[in-house]
């Protein structure tokens, strides 16, 4: 097998590993702008497939299909995002002879509606949050339902997802303006105005089951993720397993999940994400029908490798492993490390990367896509790395976390690492006392980066005088000795000073 | 090692004098060079420093009582950040004599004039043209990087003087993107 | 607790890990050559203690309890190498208040000599290598048991180790003279005359037992660890399991190590070094009353972290976990990374490191010393970091630490790492087919790096006359055009040029 | 993104020549530049490359069939090393023009008069003096580094000519020692 990796940064990296320890040839594909991205220095071959803009060149799936035939890769690999969850691609990819490193086009159609996706579920038994099974005919339809069901329900956009298309409505005065703002956000973002309603569930959790099936109607799972801690509906925190999930519980959540896999005929990895209330009720949400950012915690805590599990299943091996030999064994935590600034507001932060230290020791793990001196694009998602710690057990995992963001430095650009190891001194984190608003809600409670002990103030403003003394040597002139001052004034036009 | 060492001598410096704002907070700090150390003190305290840079971008500072930190250092105009493995510290440090300039009182541009870009990315979009007259709040250009974009908005009421970008310019962090009247 | 790390390189800052995330304050100590070493950035505080040579600074037990009583440290950890065997040194430590985290120092002392320790196994019922029980009185004892054991045989300096201070002898002829010069060399090498001699075990494999104890009179072990892969007596690759060691054997060997740990009222961390025949007949050989370099694979593969047991115990409190509890899982592999040029007869290869890529990823940790910019020092261990790999069994870790290697981009000096990429590759080593002569004869019958692939070695070709041309470009004036190539030969002579 | 583009035009340039030597064979190199591509021909056979640089240490090459490697660049002299994860090849490159002047011969040193470090360290103890007569084989002196000691011996016979180094000195790797009449 040689395999096309479609995809950059981190996860086109962690497949290009996966394929190599397997002693699988791979060919990178890029854009004008990753010539020298790590993907494309870490392969064996690479095909630039063109301009920056990613509907240009990451989305283009002719242009890829292209690159596999020119380079005589049999296979291709789709990551996550991109064309990883869309079905015509992966058909178009049967199509051309190539092995799509993924499920079939037909489950990924099935779960790619979020109403089919419902329907199918409620059929095989997996319980879903009470809601319209179908798109709504019309505005009525989601009015007798929210009567009947009570407020607060929420309305969706049916092909919505990632926290698009979708509102929350507590009275029944706010549901008609919703329903016109959803149907509209969907007909423009998703080309698809179908809308739908469901009961909305408070303080819920985002409980998820890692699913591992074959070709031959084989599925396991490989127990819970804890997704959370999410802000603005993108979840930078997991861990696996759940503080709160226990074996019983861990037990009807994989049985709930492999019944919904079974339910469309699924094979190679995949997730069936759940909303679970404080009772401890679960319902399904959806599935992603491909490998998951967050797949690392579930990987430390198994022993197992998704991604060979998916490049084996994609050659139609059966699953070398049954439920009873799956041992989840310690704790694990991940933190997406992005190319953003915590302090103002998560502004997107691209550029040079001046130096590089890794966090690197026992129980650590970086998943990385960057490297020390590479230019971080402005075109791109501003993950720079997906930081696991383990631990033998939660508490262990979580010292080890912050241990190791304090290790890890980035000069030249900001990156979320000082938001993280604040978050990891957290009671409310600590004590796995949270829900899906958490987050939000703690980033409006408290001031990021501004409370430097006594002591680290000081070295701070020592560490800041011995420098700007240094500097003003620097640029002293003997005939102006009396204005160094205004020298460095000028040095500073040239931009960016750095001793 | 690549240390400021290396391109000092064992002589003496004359004592620079610096004012350091942080907050509400003025301290005076006055700094010298002795041999490899530095004595720094702040409002007359004074304390031997050890400070040490490794590959061009990282320090260690060693204070007398021991504590060392490892930083890596940025400069914006006056404000020095410093950052720590957990957080930054901005640092706002200037010379007594341009305080006094200052205080005595000459420009005063209060900067919202000058729109500037708040990150690296690309001009999507322009809702503005020169000459346009505009309301506190009201959106100018759309910035995108990294999959987000970001409205850069009009900090005061104004009629554009100059609009200095173009859609889909590529603009530096801290490059200006719009002037007001 | 406050801990004073009396070492530096990997070992320090893997101590520093532990010690951050049990959330103990750590002082670094450092020559004037570390001061920007990365055990000392990685350190909340820390002391220099004197210019570079170890003899003036790491060896100097005074200077460093001086430090610790400056600092306020409560605890020292002597990290393995420099004063981490030296009982004087722990007892020092003991008589100053602070805690030393190791076994006591009649342990160490009981260990310490080789024939004290042989004498104490056999006591406790250890299988001990048939020899003499004492330094013999003169030759003619030597050979009175060489005659009766049979040849061959070792003849050893009592306070020897680490390859030094020993002789094989195959005849009668050559007994006296290998005992004078070992007579010799132990005098002058360790300060004491004293030699034994001991069968010669033709073929053997070094395992060794890792074992942890407790104040309170408990001992287990964590299992063996395979440490036969030695470069003239210096081990470089070890593994956890042994490819040769089954569930029975390993019982047994833990069995024994647990009686030889007691044997010496052992507490902390400690390794039981045996010597095993073809036969797997195992003898007792020395014990390290320390951490061992390769701790780490014992660690991936158990899932404990041998440090901070360390810490705990050095305070006094109970193990945590009885025999029954440790589960061992996968296969880890260590290489240990050094700064050496593998082509070159391994000649030491310090200085400056230009760029540094560390491997990443599932599977893989990298327990470094240094870091991206760092200078390398002439003065100590050329160990760069211990690059260890995990997987679900022996096969994948091979295979994801040929993977790591490959990944690992060390430019500005030269190391170990082709070596090791070679050495994945073998057959021998991926049966599990070697001796301890294995390593040595293996690197007489290959010539490292002397084969690329054809295409390689064209893509070299055209890779370098690109450069050359490039560089031909950069230098040509607009008046000497025909003499390009000259200037390139002046450039030259400013040292080594790099694009 | 720091890439050879960078500083180049679109222009052609004038197709440099150059003779590689690997062990016993000698080929014929020509490079010439086009856009951002290189065309390289090995014995006349042409392929168009694509080379590009990063963080001023690492580079990446893809061959004219996709193939790409990454690897890292040292020259000694004609000696250019090319470092890829598994190995380094040393290509011997020369100008033409060089390669007639060597055929006519002139110096023709082999290098064994000038005995030179083969690693950084320190010189830890020095066994001659200058004047002495050595015989080949005999060691000079002794060159320490990272707990390893390395004597270094003469090539040949001769009488020490110089002695560049005294000990307790810190030298660099290729620094020349002791030369020898």
């Amino acid at each position: 097998m040689k395999v096309l990796v479609a995809n950059r940064g981190e996860i086109a990296v962690r497949v290009i590993r996966a394929c190599r320890e397997l002693g699988y040839p791979t060919v990178a594909v890029y854009s004008e702008a990753d010539r020298v991205a790590l993907h494309v220095l870490y392969a064996d071959e690479a095909v630039e497939v063109g301009p920056p803009p990613s509907r240009e060149s990451y989305l283009r799936a002719d242009r890829i299909i292209a690159a596999a035939r020119q380079t005589g890769a049999t296979a291709i690999h789709p990551g996550y995002g991109f064309l990883a969850e869309n079905a015509d691609f992966a058909q178009a990819c049967t199509d051309a002879g190539l092995t799509f490193i993924g499920p079939s086009p037909a489950s990924i159609r099935a779960m790619g509606s979020k109403t089919e996706s419902r329907q199918r579920m409620a059929a095989a038994g997996v319980p879903t949050v009470p809601g319209l099974m179908d798109a709504a005919k019309n505005y009525e339809e989601i009015e007798a339902f929210a009567l009947q069901a009570g407020f607060p329900v929420m309305v969706k956009a049916s092909a919505g997802g990632g926290g698009k298309g979708m509102r929350l409505v507590e009275r029944l005065e706010e549901l008609r303006g919703a329903f016109e703002r959803v149907q509209s956000e969907a007909g423009s973002f998703f080309g698809d105005p179908a809308v739908y309603a469901e009961k909305f569930i408070a303080s819920p959790r985002h409980i998820e089951v890692q699913i591992l099936g074959d070709m031959h109607g084989n599925v396991i799972h490989l127990g819970e993720r804890e997704c959370t801690l999410q802000r603005r509906h993108q979840k930078v925190v997991e861990e696996c397993p759940s503080p709160v999930v226990g074996p019983e519980l861990r037990a009807r959540l994989g049985d709930a999940a492999v019944r919904a896999a079974k339910a469309v005929d699924y094979y190679s990895a995949g997730t069936i994400e759940f909303l679970m209330g404080a009772d401890s009720e679960f319902y399904f949400l959806e599935m992603n029908t491909r490998l998951q950012v967050e797949h690392p915690v579930t990987e430390e805590v198994t022993g197992l490798d998704l991604v060979k599990q998916q490049l084996r299943i994609a050659q139609g091996e059966a699953l070398g492993i049954a439920q009873d030999q799956v041992v989840l064994r310690g704790h694990a935590i991940e933190c997406r490390i992005y190319a953003e600034d915590p302090f103002h507001g998560f502004a997107p932060s691209p550029g040079l990367i001046r130096q590089l230290i890794v966090p690197q020791g026992p129980g650590v793990r970086n998943d990385n896509g960057v490297y020390n001196g590479f230019t971080v694009p402005i075109f791109y998602d501003p993950m720079l790395s997906k930081l696991v710690a383990r631990g033998a057990e939660r508490a262990e995992a979580i010292a080890r976390m912050k241990r190791a963001l304090q290790e890890y430095r980035v000069e030249g650009i900001d990156t979320t690492i000082p938001f993280f190891t604040m978050l990891m001194d957290n009671d409310d984190f600590r004590a796995g006392r949270f829900d899906t608003g958490f987050l939000d809600r703690y980033l409006k409670s408290v001031e990021l980066g501004r409370s430097a002990g006594e002591e680290q103030e000081e070295a701070a403003i020592v560490a800041a005088a011995i420098l700007a003394f240094e500097e003003s040597q620097l640029v002293k002139l003997p005939e102006e000795s009396d204005s160094s001052w205004k020298r460095l004034g000028r040095a500073e036009a040239t931009g960016r000073w750095r001793p | 090692m690549e240390t400021p060492r290396s391109r000092r001598g064992d002589g003496k410096v004359a004592p620079v004098k610096l004012i350091c704002r942080m907050g509400e907070e003025t301290r005076e700090i006055e700094v010298s060079r002795e041999g490899s150390d530095y004595s720094v003190s702040i409002d007359g305290r004074a304390q031997v420093v050890d400070l040490a840079t490794s590959s061009g971008v990282l320090h260690s500072i060693k204070l007398q009582n021991g504590r060392q930190y490892m930083f890596g250092f940025h400069r914006e105009g006056t404000k020095h950040e410093v950052s720590f493995a957990d957080r930054t510290v901005i640092v706002d440090l200037f010379d007594p004599l341009s305080m006094k300039r200052r205080r005595s009182g000459d420009d005063g541009d209060d900067g919202s004039s000058h729109v500037r870009a708040i990150m690296p990315g690309r001009v999507s979009r322009v809702h503005v043209a020169t000459g346009d007259a505009v309301r506190k709040g009201q959106g100018l250009l759309i910035l995108e990087a990294m999959k987000m974009e970001n409205e850069i908005v009009a900090p005061r009421d104004g009629v554009v003087a100059e609009l200095l970008v173009h859609a889909g310019e590529a603009v530096e962090s801290g490059d200006e993107l719009v002037r007001l009247e």
